[in-house]
């Protein structure tokens, strides 16, 4: 099996599914002729013609709103947002009704739309093509949100999101779309809704991270083990709504620490949910505080992003603060 | 500027600009009729005394207390003419304003009070106030959030186009909704496209206090649909033959041709926004009162006497029927009992996620001690 | 001195601001002649004029946008949203906006913007008049928020609000809009940005809540007293962002049990950030787990919304699963 | 269709369906000339000149990956004649891809260099890309999220009339962004507030591969102006004596009536959309060549030369002495040194909040650890 990268994952699983389901299109900016500016559905309008791989014209709004009318009525849009900054325009649409018009209709409706996006940061791309948003996404109720951090798992949770019958939020760590190569079979497999994976095990640390951080993640863990000799186990979540307690709780049933790295700023970052629910419902399985390495509560840089996101120092650095513990 | 540049020749800038009608504010033809036979001209009428035999129904019951909320329709009733020419398979996204509306796709009194009243009937189970929808009709229920339907609509007539199929899609809102993005974005959609919607802008000159003036400069709001490059006209839309007629040729249109139209309904709300406003901080009764001699039904009701399809007393004996009816219907619904009270934890998504049976749980003990403490379960 | 409600209280900020400083201006939706749909710019137009007290179009993005240009040159707006559950159409506006432009510019402009609005429940409004979304605007980094839960504080707050060189979004519970009420001096007198307060002694555990569930946890705090002899400390936090990390300290200091109460929905709720702060920062001071009680994870129901809301029974279990601690 | 519905006339419908230009791609001379001493006339050219050149290095600045990106300007230089009519107390809001209008404000290439290299001296500390801006120049820097800029200009407007300066607002944005709500609403708000403030489209027919049939079935942008009661224009966006001539006027009119302006500049992006894009999936080479007869520069030069401004020498010249010129101040920014480690925890607020001040006291910690851990600190 060749090794290839997220974008050709991405690419793949979308061809897959369109060629399987003639309800599926793709729709957003410069997603035709040019394929996306990153290339993702590089390739669709030549074998779908730009019925079903649709420029659309600049409005984030316009691009969620009309997709909300495609899956009205049955089909199965995959929009692409060119970068999740640009997203917000369209948050009304998003929270008072791509996540809502199941509960106002009391069930009548749904909304089987995939709003996919490049996200995050280590591109040089400061302000606004940096940003790690998914806490919005989280807090609005109604939404599944989902990360992969390699091309495996890129094509497999995609599968799942365009089959599933409720919204997805589906964010790519625009970083590693081309740095990291995997195995990828061109069978029609699927990765289940809500289900994370330990992608190190360890007995001393869980460590919980998604995205581009499960890689910066395992580096650190590796200095750690060699300079510490402490063994961290981590959980790249996958799936960040509904996220996999289960595989938290067990983890820490055996070590009892637990530490959170995210890219997004720590104040309701994702990471003080998972903190405040394993405080509230497990305080027993801990040995002392649960501590997070996130991006600082300020916008995202274009100066210094490397320092700005989280990186090995600050990992290793709560690591040792966790094994005083 | 005869020449034409996409569009835009003086003709297509005319009908923007100027008043499209059939009868007058007295009933006397003004214009070309259209050919419709007594039962249907007849049909017309009976969903606007309807409309506004349940207006008047859902006020009183609000000031009983209960019903929350209620948005009143007084004077727009003839909005019924724009959706008559659909078929069952259309789609309609209608405003919270739109009685006749929901009435001529097929719901009947009895739903619309069931979720005026959010008891254990009704169809969008307790989701929110003052809007109306059901699966059954193809009619979408209201997003509260002024303009939000409008691309939706777009969305769902760009699916027809793509499956082929024989359907259109009508979709309604306000003269304020035009100010949103929604709006800008919807029609460019539409525009660029080319899809069956027609977009029927009902306004009725304000946006709670927000006069037109204020809200836009645009000499009208047909006149807006010329930038996305939509065929658009003004109507009187007191008229509800006017109404009916143009609004079927853009039926067809949008049909035949899959081309979007957008109809602008020029009327006027004689009531107050909803039964939480009090117009009187911003607008004279003077003001009501001159408009008051423009409301559809009078003059409607006129020219079916005129045409020999109805008299005098078939209209009074109409408005006693509806009346009698509803007062009937509202009895019964004020028996029925409530939604179950964990009612607002389904519907979130297809299966309920960990944190929410967890949530479930919590809350059903909660009620459970409620009792025990003596506090009322609501 | 007389005692007026909250309504009165913010018509009385919003007129001593503007005859104080002729670059306070207000706009929104109906806030003219209208007065607002719940009365709190009722009069502004009669004392300044329609230039100063300005009626805006049908657009909240219009509304924000315009506003930030506003407060560019030098202006001090405070735009109305009607109910905040209409905001969204702004949020990019806000996102990327509002929050961001004094980091954009490198310091060189500032956006001292207030963007007031009615929140939260208990009116029957439904899904769209009834929620609670502060955490949107915390994670934006950029932002503060504020949040009264009565007179006094609301018209104190809200002239800090106005003087502050940054943006502010205030939100105003509308369930106690006209049931509170308070002695309001006519003085000028403001309330220091990040403080709360301690609106109820207690020795045993420490509530942490603002808004309308100030009241609804007092009520709760009087019946466990009666009922299971426990003594609640209640805080109301007033500021949400920057939240008053020390009155809390001090208060968990004495009692080691820690209780959040809030409106909005409990996944990445602002209960989640302060449990997750206090378990990294101060862990050794807690006696067990800390509970939250909030809204549950889904859209505000116009049915039940008393049942959706926390209630009285909701605080009574959690604060007697604390005490087992 | 002559009668006058709010400013709809013919007159008025013409000059957004025409294109207005004074000089062809040739130079000659075929509308009416403004009055101009020839240093005006130069400075014109000059203007553009620097922004061509200054474009040229920044692509070889980002080629040698000194600069992340940018978005070329060449085609586009003629924006110069939109921002000359202007004072220094007017506020522009530029777009990202005007370095003319950067210059013609008084930023010198050194300043755009500092900016692009976001090194010590970058006026905007490091926060974003290809933006530019500095309060002395009353020039706010652009939001990366395409039109966001547009309101806020018509705020700044809004409060300049306010508050009785003498003063305009001039906002640039290109034909993808009139897409934007904030367009919509943006325009929306200058027609119902009558405030003073030019909005200049950049028409260059392309929105990164999305043609403007795409992006509007509007027959010109100009044409969009009129729905929100705007008096607008379409001109020759390559010709910058037009584009002169057409903002004096708009400026003049905005400063003495506060009445808003809409200019179409019609123009062509001949470069690639920014150095990250790959042009050759969506447009023809054929289409750009064909369209480089079209360009601004050579048309000007020509057009002076006739007027005996300048020579073909004095114009390599001046070329030849602004290619130079940067060749040096690249040097020198390229030697200087880059923004403290900590920028970015400051302008967040005025004063640091308390969790900022404590992960500030962490970031330090955390850059110790990196150097005692062999790490390269960025
Ligand atoms: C986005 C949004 N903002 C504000 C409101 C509050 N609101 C409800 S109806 C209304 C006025 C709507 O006016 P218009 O579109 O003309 O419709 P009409 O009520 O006149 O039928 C407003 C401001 C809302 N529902 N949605
Ligand atoms: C809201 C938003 N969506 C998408 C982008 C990505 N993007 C950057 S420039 C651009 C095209 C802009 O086209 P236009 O407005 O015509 O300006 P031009 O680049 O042609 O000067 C796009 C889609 C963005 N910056 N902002
Ligand atoms: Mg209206
Ligand atoms: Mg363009």
């Amino acid at each position: 099996m060749p090794q290839i990268n997220m974008v050709e994952a991405l690419n793949m699983a979308l061809r897959e599914e369109m060629e399987r389901d003639d309800r599926v299109v793709v729709l957003g900016e410069d997603i035709g002729r040019r394929g996306g500016v990153f290339l993702v559905t590089d390739g669709l309008i030549d074998l779908f013609g730009e019925e079903r791989v649709i420029d659309t014209p600049l409005t984030e709004l316009g691009i969620i709103g009309f997709s909300i009318g495609l899956a009205l009525y049955g089909l199965r849009p995959v929009a692409e947002i060119q970068f999740i900054d640009f997203v917000y325009e369209a948050f009304d649409q998003i929270y008072s009704n791509m996540a809502r018009i199941r509960f106002r209709s009391g069930g009548m409706y749904n909304v089987p739309l995939v709003l996919r996006s490049p996200c995050c940061g280590g591109i040089k791309g400061g302000m606004h093509h940096s940003q790690s948003p998914e806490s919005l996404f989280i807090h609005t109720t109604g939404l599944y949100v989902m990360m992969p951090s390699g091309p495996y798992d890129a094509k497999g949770l995609l599968k799942t999101a365009i089959r599933l019958n409720d919204p997805v939020i589906f964010l790519e760590p625009k970083s590693i779309y081309r740095v990291i190569k995997e195995e990828v079979p061109e069978d029609d497999y699927t990765i289940e809704l809500g289900k994370g994976k330990i992608v190190r095990e360890g007995g001393d640390i869980t460590l919980v991270t998604w995205g581009a951080m499960v890689h910066i993640s395992k580096q650190a863990a590796d200095i750690v083990k060699e300079k510490l000799g402490v063994e961290v186990e981590i959980i790249d979540l996958r799936t960040l709504y509904p996220y996999d307690k289960d595989l938290i709780i067990d983890s820490l049933e055996k070590t009892g620490r637990m530490l959170i790295v995210h890219e997004a700023p720590k104040t309701l970052g994702l990471g003080s949910e998972l903190s405040a629910y394993i405080v509230e419902e497990h305080v027993d399985l801990l040995y002392g505080p649960i501590l997070r390495v996130t991006g600082y509560d300020t916008p995202f840089p274009l100066a210094h992003e490397k320092l700005y996101m989280p990186n090995i120092a600050r990992i290793y650095n709560a690591i040792s603060k966790l094994m005083e513990y | 500027m005869s020449r034409i540049v996409r569009g835009i020749d003086e003709a297509s800038i005319e009908k923007t600009l100027g008043i499209y009608r059939i009868i007058d504010e007295e009933g006397n033809i003004v214009g070309d009729e259209p050919n419709l036979d007594g039962s249907t001209l007849y049909k017309l009428y009976e969903y606007m005394v309807r409309a506004r035999v349940l207006d008047e129904w859902l006020l009183k019951l609000q000031r009983l207390g209960k019903v929350a909320i209620h948005a009143p329709n007084l004077g727009q009733e003839a909005i019924v003419g724009a959706v008559t020419p659909l078929k069952p398979d259309d789609w309609v996204f209608p405003s919270y304003r739109d009685l006749g509306v929901y009435l001529v796709r097929g719901m009947d009194e009895e739903e619309i009070l069931d979720r005026a009243l959010y008891n254990q009937d009704d169809p969008l189970k307790g989701s929110d106030f003052a809007i109306y929808g059901n699966r059954r009709f193809n009619m979408v229920p209201t997003p509260v959030p002024v303009g939000n339907q409008i691309p939706h609509a777009v969305g769902v007539a760009y699916a027809m186009k793509y499956l082929d199929r024989d359907s259109v899609t009508m979709v309604m809102f306000g003269d304020g909704a035009t100010s949103r993005g929604d709006f800008h974005a919807g029609l460019n959609f539409a525009g660029v496209y080319r899809v069956p919607v027609i977009f029927v802008c009902e306004n009725n000159q304000w946006a709670i206090s927000v006069p037109f003036d204020r809200q836009t400069r645009s000499p009208s709001i047909a006149f807006r649909g010329l930038v996305y490059g939509i065929e658009s006209i003004r109507v009187d839309g007191n008229d509800v033959l006017a109404m009916y007629k143009i609004a079927s040729e853009a039926v067809e249109k949008a049909r035949k041709e899959k081309e979007p139209y957008l109809i602008e309904m020029l009327t006027y709300r004689l009531g107050s926004h909803t039964t939480a406003d009090d117009p009187s901080k911003y607008r004279s009764e003077e003001e009501v009162n001159r408009m008051m001699k423009y409301e559809p039904l009078k003059r409607y009701r006129n020219y079916l006497i005129f045409k020999g399809v109805l008299t005098d007393s078939e209209a009074n004996e109409l408005y006693r029927r509806y009346y009698n009816y509803i007062e009937d219907i509202a009895k019964k619904v004020l028996n029925k009992g409530g939604l179950p009270h964990d009612v607002f934890f389904h519907n979130v998504f297809e299966k309920l996620p960990w944190n929410l049976q967890d949530q479930l749980r919590e809350f059903r003990e909660s009620l459970e001690l409620m009792k025990s403490l003596g506090l009322e379960v609501d």
